[in-house]
């Protein structure tokens, strides 16, 4: 079987992650929809080391998987502290953006 | 463990059988994590897919990052999901209805679009290479890392340190809240209670009689209504308020015809055996002697 | 000697200078200087015209370069005089009637307070003039041709504060300006034909050039004439030109201005001579006007007006005898000196009758003057008797020369042109005599009470008794032996008409049409009482009151529509070419208002943007790789 | 590298700007004369230039200097004049310290306003003045595109303070409704150029991208790209370069104003007072049909004898139109705007009949109209001033309360419908010949020019100076001695370049001449092969020996 395979799996879990962003107004799933977004990105880069037979796509991964560590928790903190104050964790009802 | 022993190699049938039965756990978690209308089911499946994904990095060769997706991942953040779940209300299901006008529409095409561009892509890409990761992880895959790590990105890899410790000082900056005045004792608050005229003695307690202490049930008023004010606010608000004013109204109605029995009031022989929970009518009958 | 014609034009120009920039310490001797520079002028003239008689009759023409005016690539034009036995002619007439006006206008402009200012425009008018005449190039011609225009618009209006003169004087310069607009197209048709348009290269070369060239340039030029010589079409603004003050009407637009036309038809004969079919032209434009002025003349109340419409047919004879060619240049050159003379003459009579008559124009207001006036009476009735061509007047031998060339030409065309020219005699016979019986005979139609005739000052009187001496004995003089002819024939060329008709049977004829015309007229006004007050007469007589409704026509046909034209113009400036551009800003403030509205504010719209941007990206990567 | 004479010439106005600007409020006749006195040396020096210019000279431009500037770019601050060039700049310094001067009060803060100590008005408005002098000479100057697009843009900024800040008085009842009116038309005008200025910077690049390809380091230099393509060097395709012209030619058609981009004209220059408004006809505008001469002529011939027939077209149509819609107007310096339309129209036909006369003639039109129309403008700016109208309506019989007034603004209305003896004459009558030689039905259509121009200058004159003394008008005074220095001096010009002409004709024709051997265009011959040499005497015999046989 051709590791280009994981590659698809990449895709499509990315694509998916990407339309749950787009469709869930929840503020915690968008987050995890990211964090599998992510997470296909991080099985792409495996899969390409491992193509190329070097390790510094698996680095990028480790990088990844901090980085994305780091964003969770302000994400989550300031869906703590929005639901404190809105009493709601919907981002629609944020759209502080326009006014 | 055939995974671990393909990895290194080409990849092998059983790595083939594998990958499609992972791959399509992986694929229906990734989509019950955008579909389930409860976080929490999001949460678990969002779980399941990344486990999946850890056995693939193993797949792949990467032993360390297989290992900490699932300690870091699976284990750590989907906690803080989890918890942060829990803060908001476990049960609260939010309505898939959309509000946006053509938001869906436009998601779901866009997403399609561009998974098909991605796959295209990649069909079209000339991936023809394939070099294991054999020489690359003869060292050992974290020793392999670890030189990486701490010579070509150690920058990198400070600068991450760095932003892990500003992710921290921002959480609690952004979670936790300064108190600006001194908290008001018992007594201005009873005070301040009694000036406002409002439920100035304790509130009621939840649960009736002994058989019920959860707090999510409230409390029965005299005439067998639920005491709204006995359950806290927080349940109240995410209507996880059980009722049971119902079958304890019946439980009661039950009880009184078993002592009417017992007492032969109606056609009461007096040979008849005590039931096992004797003594406490008869403490009752004796109160009501007096 | 030839440096001295410079001079000629100089002296009244620096004229001009003095007495327009002078300012206010010219005012009381203005006047004076004005007629010095213009008698000096005169002067001038003479002693170059006696030199010029001092030489053989082949090189009388003197030639003087000052500088050159615009050199740019092939295009040069000169400041370059030439006087020849033409010029000459021009020269003595202008600057003689000229000096004679200016002292005459002493007088009677005496109590304008602008009368610097009045003289100083006569002396630009004698010095634009003059350049006309004297330029040997066609666009310094031009410069004097419009220089006129200028200063003849300046003299219309110079009653400035009557809105009539102010428009009057606008009409001229219009009117002039669509002529002038041929003879400067005509220009630039020589300039691209033959490189140049200094006169003799040009009339050297006229054989080697095509005849549609020619003809063209034929009849540009004779637009040109029609707008200064008042010729139909564009005659309408000479009559209104009446509004200025009557020594210009006799100096400009009776003696010599209105004549311009004349000389540039005679001065460009080479050109003519080889375009037959503008030379037709000219011919059919000449009957024409001679005889549509002298109707309109028929029909003026007004003294000055029936004047104006006879000069205009006067000068209809001059274009006609002009348009015959070499058998008619220089009869039309010697109508055109004996015309200055004898209308000059009656323009001064007009005058100083209303001088006497506060200003009174309607001729219905006269009558019997004759014995309040007698000079005046007399100075007017020799013109009279010379223009109606009264045998041994000037007028007789010029008109005759005319109405015989006219018949010379020969075919039916000459019978027409000569018919023509016969019934002009006769009209003109009559409208003069109806001005003279109106004005000087019959019984008094004024009120005695406010107007007390008399007779004007010597200063006055001086110039119209020597003008009349001219209108009686110059046709004579001119005649004898053909002198004029043979004195223009190296300019002009001459040849001899070869008449169907005997010169005796023509004479003849003239004869009896005057006396046909006097008589009708006598009949008409000095039989029967003339009323003070116009009947409404037949429809031809009201027509030619109204100009023979060439005013309402073009009041119709240009102002009206240009008007219309003008006011469609500002709209569509205003809403479309305006509009267009303010539409365009209109559209770009909508389109941003459009794009305003992708600024929902919701996350999950934007994160839709970002996706979108995601796929473009991922798009154009592929295409980049050739996909 | 000898003195430079011309980078002198802009930079005395620069600093005179500044050291004007820099005057404390209480200092205003000391601003109004510092100012006078920076633009008369102005004056002086481009006098020295004009005299030390040697028209004679093989090269095309004198006095060049060339320093590197962005040499990234290629671009390099280099700066020559040609013939064309010393006119116009000699122009441009003429006719300053008559604006100044015309303008002297037009800046003064208005009597009410409270004494401000950074409210300083006067300062401001001569230190544009001076300002707009030094962009425009510059870009007379420049011989490097991108020098030359850097000023003629920089331009826009003090004349778009000029027009809206500074309006004439004339508006009278409702101030606000002016300010509205002002600040109307300056936008507009803004936006207009800089619009046609966008598009022209896109041309710019455009031609460095097509010179950095085909010369290996790309260019601005006018002289370089011209020598390139003579030698061969440079082959801009067909398509490419006449995208660049056109790119080029709008900015250009916007400044100048050809006809479908003429609409902001009326507007600045109603709204302006007359002293800006002559800035802006008189000198701002200049820039683009000279540019037109310099810039699309020599980098684009192909591309302009290709576009030649559309524009002689359109140059044609705001003749006529410009004229009409002056008879039309009812506002005194919005007829005097649509005159200048009409006028330069004359001159893009003179410069696109590609003949000498044509371009000789449109350079002398530029000068003369710079003078007519200064006149005209500045008598008109007068009377409106005295009057406080600007309305026609309003006026009638000044004539013969202020002789002196009506005189100079019958002689700038004269000079306007080009009667011969004036200056614009001599160039409107060459254009019309350059025209005429080569497209005869454009050059007769555009003669009825001369016939519209007189109707709506006599009627102009007509409604305002003749006619019974309007009750409102009989108290005007006559023109002062300060106004008379600024007309008289024109005056005299106006009739010494109508009768004398040579000097400029001399400094201009060699210029023309290496345009059109630039463009390679010829000027066509006379059909007819004349041997006489102009002006010959002595052609009375054959004249007879015509007739004579003419008459047989």
């Amino acid at each position: 079987m051709n590791p280009v395979y994981y590659l698809y799996l990449a895709a499509l879990l990315f694509t998916i992650g990407a339309a749950g962003v787009l469709i869930r107004r929840n503020a915690i799933v968008v987050f995890m929809c990211i964090e599998l977004m992510l997470n296909a990105c991080n099985l792409a880069f495996v899969t390409f080391s491992r193509m190329h037979g070097n390790l510094d796509g698996q680095i990028i991964a480790f990088f990844t998987m901090v980085v994305a560590a780091a964003e969770v928790v302000v994400g989550l903190a300031i869906i703590v502290s929005i639901f404190r104050t809105r009493h709601t964790a919907s981002v629609d009802d944020a759209s502080l953006m326009k006014l | 463990m055939t995974a671990l022993a393909a990895a290194s190699s080409l990849t092998s049938t059983g790595e083939a059988v594998q990958f499609w039965i992972l791959g399509t756990v992986a694929v229906a978690g990734a989509l019950c994590t955008i579909l389930m209308r409860r976080a929490v089911h999001s949460a678990l499946s969002l779980a399941g897919t990344m486990i999946v994904l850890a056995v693939f990095y193993l797949a792949n060769g990467a032993y360390f990052l297989g290992v900490v997706q699932i300690v870091v991942y699976t284990g750590a953040i989907m906690m803080l999901f989890l918890f942060v779940v829990m803060l908001v209300g476990v049960t609260a299901a939010d309505s898939l209805k959309e509000t946006l006008k053509g938001q869906r529409w436009l998601a779901a095409g866009l997403g399609i679009g561009f998974g098909v561009l991605l796959i295209a892509g990649i069909g079209n890409a000339s991936l023809k290479e394939f070099n294991g990761l054999g020489e690359a992880n003869a060292g050992g895959n974290v020793q392999g890392l670890a030189a990486l790590i701490f010579t070509k990105y150690v920058f990198a890899f400070e600068i991450t340190g760095a932003l892990l410790i500003t992710a921290a000082v921002g959480a609690m900056v952004l979670t936790h809240r300064e108190r600006t005045e001194r908290a008001r004792t018992q007594r201005e608050q009873s005070e301040a209670r009694v000036r406002e005229g409002k439920q100035v003695p304790p509130l009621p307690a939840p649960g009736v009689y002994a058989r019920h202490n959860a707090v999510d049930i409230p409390g029965l008023l005299p005439d067998g209504t639920t005491a709204e004010l006995s359950v806290s606010p927080t349940l109240r608000e995410r209507g996880q308020v059980r009722d049971v004013s119902g079958e304890s109204l019946a439980e009661l109605k039950a009880l009184e015809r078993r002592s009417e029995d017992w007492l032969g009031r109606s056609t009461g022989d007096e040979a008849a055996e005590p039931p096992p929970g004797g003594p406490a009518p008869r403490e009752h009958k004796e109160g009501a002697k007096k | 000697m030839e440096n001295l014609i410079a001079l000629l034009v100089a002296a009244p120009l620096v004229g001009a200078a003095l007495l327009l920039c002078g300012g206010k310490r010219l005012d009381r001797t203005g006047h004076l200087i004005g007629t010095l520079f213009s008698v000096a002028s005169f002067a001038l003239g003479v002693v170059l015209f006696a030199d010029m008689l001092g030489k053989g009759a082949g090189d009388r023409a003197l030639h003087q370069q000052l500088f050159t005016w615009i050199p740019v690539g092939g295009f040069r034009a000169d400041i370059a005089f030439q006087l020849d036995q033409l010029s000459m002619t021009f020269v003595l007439l202008i600057t003689g009637v000229g000096s004679l006006i200016h002292i005459y206008s002493i007088g009677y402009m005496e109590h304008d307070e602008r009368r610097r200012r009045f003289f100083g425009y006569l002396n630009l008018f004698l010095a634009a003039m003059l350049l006309l005449v004297l330029a040997d190039n066609y666009l310094l011609l031009y410069a004097g041709w419009e220089g006129v225009g200028l200063a003849s618009y300046l003299l219309i209006g110079f009653w400035q504060h009557k809105p009539s003169a102010a428009t009057a004087a606008k009409k001229a310069f219009l009117v002039n300006r669509v002529g002038d607009m041929g003879l400067s197209i005509a220009i630039m048709l020589m300039f691209t034909t033959f490189g140049t348009f200094a006169f003799g290269p040009v009339f050297a070369a006229t054989d080697r050039a095509g005849q549609g060239t020619l003809t063209a340039l034929g009849l540009l030029l004779l637009l040109g004439a029609c707008g200064k010589s008042a010729q139909v079409p564009l005659q309408s603004w000479l009559g209104d030109a009446m509004e200025g003050p009557t020594p210009v009407s006799a100096l400009i637009h009776a003696a010599t201005m209105v004549t311009a036309g004349v000389y540039l038809i005679t001065r460009s004969g080479a050109i003519f001579n080889a375009a037959p079919t503008a030379q037709l032209a000219v011919v059919v434009v000449g009957a024409v006007t001679l005889l549509f002025g002298a109707i309109v003349g028929c029909a003026k109340d007004d003294i000055k007006k029936a004047l104006a419409g006879s000069t205009m047919s006067q000068i209809g004879y001059m274009i006609l005898a002009a348009g015959l060619g070499p058998i008619g240049y220089a009869f039309a050159i010697m109508h055109l000196v004996t015309h200055g003379f004898f209308k000059a003459g009656l323009f001064l009579g007009a005058g100083s009758v209303m001088h006497g008559m506060n200003d009174e124009v309607d001729m219905r207001r006269y009558g019997g003057l004759r014995k309040y006036m007698p000079v005046t009476f007399i100075t007017f009735g020799l013109g009279y008797l010379a223009i109606i061509g009264f045998p041994g007047l000037s007028g007789f031998f010029s008109k005759d020369k005319i109405i015989e060339a006219a018949f010379a030409r020969g075919g039916t065309e000459g019978w027409i042109l000569g018919g023509a020219a016969l019934l002009g005699a006769a009209i003109t016979a009559f409208y003069m005599t109806r001005v003279m019986l109106m004005t000087f005979f019959g019984e008094k139609r004024w009120d005695p009470a406010e107007v007390h005739p008399h007779e004007s000052p010597k200063v006055m009187t001086l110039p119209m008794i020597v003008l009349a001496f001219g209108s009686v004995f110059a046709g004579g003089l001119f005649s004898i032996n053909e002198a004029f002819v043979k004195w223009l024939e190296p300019v002009t060329s001459f040849a001899h008409g070869h008449s169907p008709v005997s010169a005796t049977t023509v004479t003849a004829a003239t004869m009896v049409v005057l006396v046909i015309g006097v008589g009708i007229a006598w009949g008409m006004y000095g039989r029967k009482p003339v009323p003070a007050l116009a009947p409404r007469g037949s429809l031809l007589t009201r027509a030619a009151r109204r100009d023979l409704l060439q005013d309402d026509f073009n009041h119709v046909v240009f102002v009206r529509g240009g008007q219309e034209l003008t006011g469609t113009l500002v709209q569509l400036d205003r809403s479309v070419v305006d509009g267009a551009v303010n539409g365009t800003a209109a559209a770009m403030g909508g389109l941003s208002g459009l794009l305003r509205q992708l600024q929902t504010g919701f996350v999950r719209s934007y994160a839709v943007q970002m996706l979108g941007g995601a796929a473009v990206l991922v798009a154009a990567t592929l295409l980049m790789r050739g996909v | 590298m000898s003195f430079p004479l011309l980078t002198v010439v802009a930079a005395v106005p620069a600093a005179g700007a500044v050291a004007t600007a820099a005057l404390p409020a209480a200092r205003r006749t000391a601003a109004k004369w510092l100012a006078l006195l920076v633009s008369v040396v102005t004056f002086a020096l481009a006098l020295v230039v004009a005299f030390r210019f040697d028209p004679g000279s093989k090269s095309p431009y004198q006095f060049t200097e060339s320093h590197a500037w962005i040499s990234d770019f290629g671009v390099r601050y280099a700066l020559g004049v040609d013939g064309i060039a010393v006119a116009l700049i000699a122009l441009t310094t003429l006719l300053i310290p008559f604006i100044i001067l015309a303008g002297w009060h037009d800046a003064d803060p208005l009597e009410e306003a409270a004494p401000n100590r950074r409210w300083r008005p006067t300062q401001g408005f001569f230190a544009l003045i001076l300002a707009v002098e030094a962009m425009v000479v510059i870009s007379f100057e420049a011989t490097d595109v991108f020098v030359f697009y850097l000023f003629f843009e920089a331009m826009l900024i003090p004349m778009y303070f000029l027009i809206g800040g500074f309006g004439d008085r004339a508006g009278g009842e409702d101030e606000d409704g002016a300010a509205r009116r002002r600040s109307n038309a300056a936008v507009k005008f803004l936006l207009y150029n800089l619009a046609g200025g966008l598009i022209m910077l896109a041309a710019v690049i455009g031609l460095y991208a097509v010179t950095a390809d085909q010369l290996g380091s790309g260019t601005f230099s006018l002289q370089q790209i011209v020598e390139a393509r003579a030698a061969g060097r440079l082959h801009i395709g067909t398509g490419t370069e006449r995208l660049l012209f056109l790119g080029f030619f709008f900015a250009f058609a916007v400044k100048a104003p050809l006809w479908p981009l003429h609409t902001w004209l009326p507007g600045a220059m109603g709204e302006s007072t007359s002293p800006v408004a002559v800035l802006i006809t008189a000198v701002v505008d200049k820039v683009g049909t000279f540019a037109m001469l310099r810039f699309c002529l020599q980098l684009f011939p192909e591309a302009s004898s290709w576009a030649t027939p559309v524009i002689l077209v359109l140059a044609l149509i705001s003749v006529l139109y410009g004229a009409l819609l002056a008879v039309a107007q009812r506002d005194i310096k919005r007829l005097i705007a649509y005159a200048s339309i009409s006028h330069f129209g004359f001159i893009i036909l003179g410069i696109f009949a590609m003949t000498s006369q044509g371009q000789g003639g449109a350079t002398l039109y530029m000068v003369n109209h710079g003078i007519s129309t200064a006149a005209l403008m500045l008598v008109a700016g007068f009377l409106i001033s005295r009057r406080g109208s600007r309305l026609i309506a309003d006026y009638g019989g000044v004539q013969k309360v202020a002789p002196i007034l009506a005189g100079t603004f019958l002689i700038g209305g004269l000079a306007t419908l080009s009667l011969p003896g004036l200056a614009p004459f001599v160039s409107e009558f060459l254009v019309l010949v350059g025209t005429f030689s080569r497209y005869p039905v454009i050059g007769i259509i555009a003669t009825l020019g001369i016939v519209l121009a007189a109707l709506y200058v006599l009627v102009l004159y007509q409604r305002t100076m003749t006619g019974p003394v309007k009750p409102q008008v009989s108290g005007l005074p006559d023109l002062r001695v300060r106004e008379l220095v600024v007309v008289a001096p024109l005056i005299a010009l106006l009739l010494f370049l109508g009768v004398y002409p040579k000097p400029l004709t001399d400094l201009v024709n060699p210029a023309v001449d290496h345009t059109l051997s630039v463009v390679d265009k010829k000027d066509p011959k006379p059909t007819v092969q004349v041997d006489a040499v102009p002006g010959g005497g002595r052609h009375g015999h054959a004249v007879r020996e015509q007739d004579v046989e003419a008459a047989k």
